[in-house]
């Protein structure tokens, strides 16, 4: 809870078991939290999809023996920025940077590896910290854009 | 961005019930209004005012009409 | 974090300042929560105007000097049934007996006094514990209505 962190706005810390159906929950949560900053319908849908790739594979990659805690912390800064965190505890990467790289995937066949990218791609700025067998942090940054002119 | 909202509309699968729908597609809308009244995007906010709903509302709603857990690696198949 | 508790299929823990900006994040999360369950729409409705009496409660009489911690855990359970809590650790409620009472307000002329009537009216169940100076917690439970038959 960052109701006095300097710079921080407003935040909500959220806490749920590794099940597919959270997925949903905190897609929409931070959605709806996002909400408060003046971001378009494809930015949000963009925070929307960063949050479903990284609670995806905290569902997947971080706990693949069964349900373990997931944890989601979103600000506003008083700058304007959505801040978004998601953190488990579960199995981590070995090679972050390798993890980082478009299709690559430890589970080839099954899975695309564009996750991580995707939420680069979206974000204005992605953090990845991990530890073997500690877990996986993943903390990405994004800002409304200046509003273009729109081509009729 | 705009590909992932069509495919978004056209891959609903899942029954959503007619008002939530119907906020969604006000929703929707509005926010061409607001495009051709300003000429640029409004923000989820001002598509909100507009409408005279809570912005989780409209959020809300919007996600009804999509719902795929991950648009790119389903978890479910 | 309910993972394993006996009785509990999923639950979700949520913190964050009491900010008015709030009430509709935890209103519309929950509500979002909750339709893992069979809800109607009307009964969703219901839930979210509990919700945000509860959360307006801790915004304005739990911390009437500014922002504290409120904590909002909701679950599943097993049998079907939603259980939230909202809790605050602010000033508490001296009678909580004449506080659940219709119109009851500390605050007459400003507010209406039934925000927990209304809870207790739209959840099957109510409890209220508070001890003044150490803050509230309130707990309702909802069961999706088997289906009426729809009158054509
Ligand atoms: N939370 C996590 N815990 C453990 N490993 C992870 C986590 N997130 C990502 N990874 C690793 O990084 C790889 C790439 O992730 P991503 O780009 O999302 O692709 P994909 O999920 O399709 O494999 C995964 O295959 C996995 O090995
Ligand atoms: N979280 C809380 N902290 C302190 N007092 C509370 C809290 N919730 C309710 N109360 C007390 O109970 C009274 C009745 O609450 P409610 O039925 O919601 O009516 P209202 O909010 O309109 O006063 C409030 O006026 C207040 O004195
Ligand atoms: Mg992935
Ligand atoms: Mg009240």
């Amino acid at each position: 809870m960052d109701t006095g962190t300097p710079g921080v706005k407003n935040s909500v810390h959220m806490e749920f078991p590794s099940l597919p159906e959270n997925v949903g929950f905190a897609r929409a949560s931070v959605a709806f939290f996002a909400s408060q900053l003046d971001f378009t319908l494809d930015e949000l849908d963009e925070i929307k999809v960063a949050v479903s790739e990284a609670v995806s594979n905290a569902v997947v990659h971080g706990y693949p023996q069964g349900p373990g805690p997931v944890v989601v912390d979103v600000s506003a800064t008083e700058a304007g920025e959505l801040v978004v965190q998601v953190a488990d505890r579960g199995t981590g990467i070995e090679d972050v940077e390798q993890a980082c790289q478009t299709s690559f995937t430890t589970r080839p066949g099954e899975r695309l590896g564009l996750g991580l990218t995707f939420i680069k791609e979206y974000a204005d700025r992605l953090e990845v910290t991990s530890r073997p067998g500690e877990g996986t942090v993943v903390t990405f940054r994004k800002r409304p854009q200046p509003a273009a002119v729109s081509q009729g | 961005i705009g590909e992932i909202r069509r495919y978004l509309r056209d891959n609903n699968p899942i029954r959503v019930s007619r008002s939530l729908r119907d906020v969604a597609y006000k929703a929707l809308q509005v926010r061409d209004a607001l495009v051709h009244r300003y000429a640029r995007e409004p923000s989820v906010r001002q598509i909100a005012d507009e409408l005279n709903l809570p912005r989780e509302d409209v959020v809300f709603a919007l996600d009804a009409i999509q719902e795929p857990i991950s648009l790119f690696e389903p978890i479910y198949h």
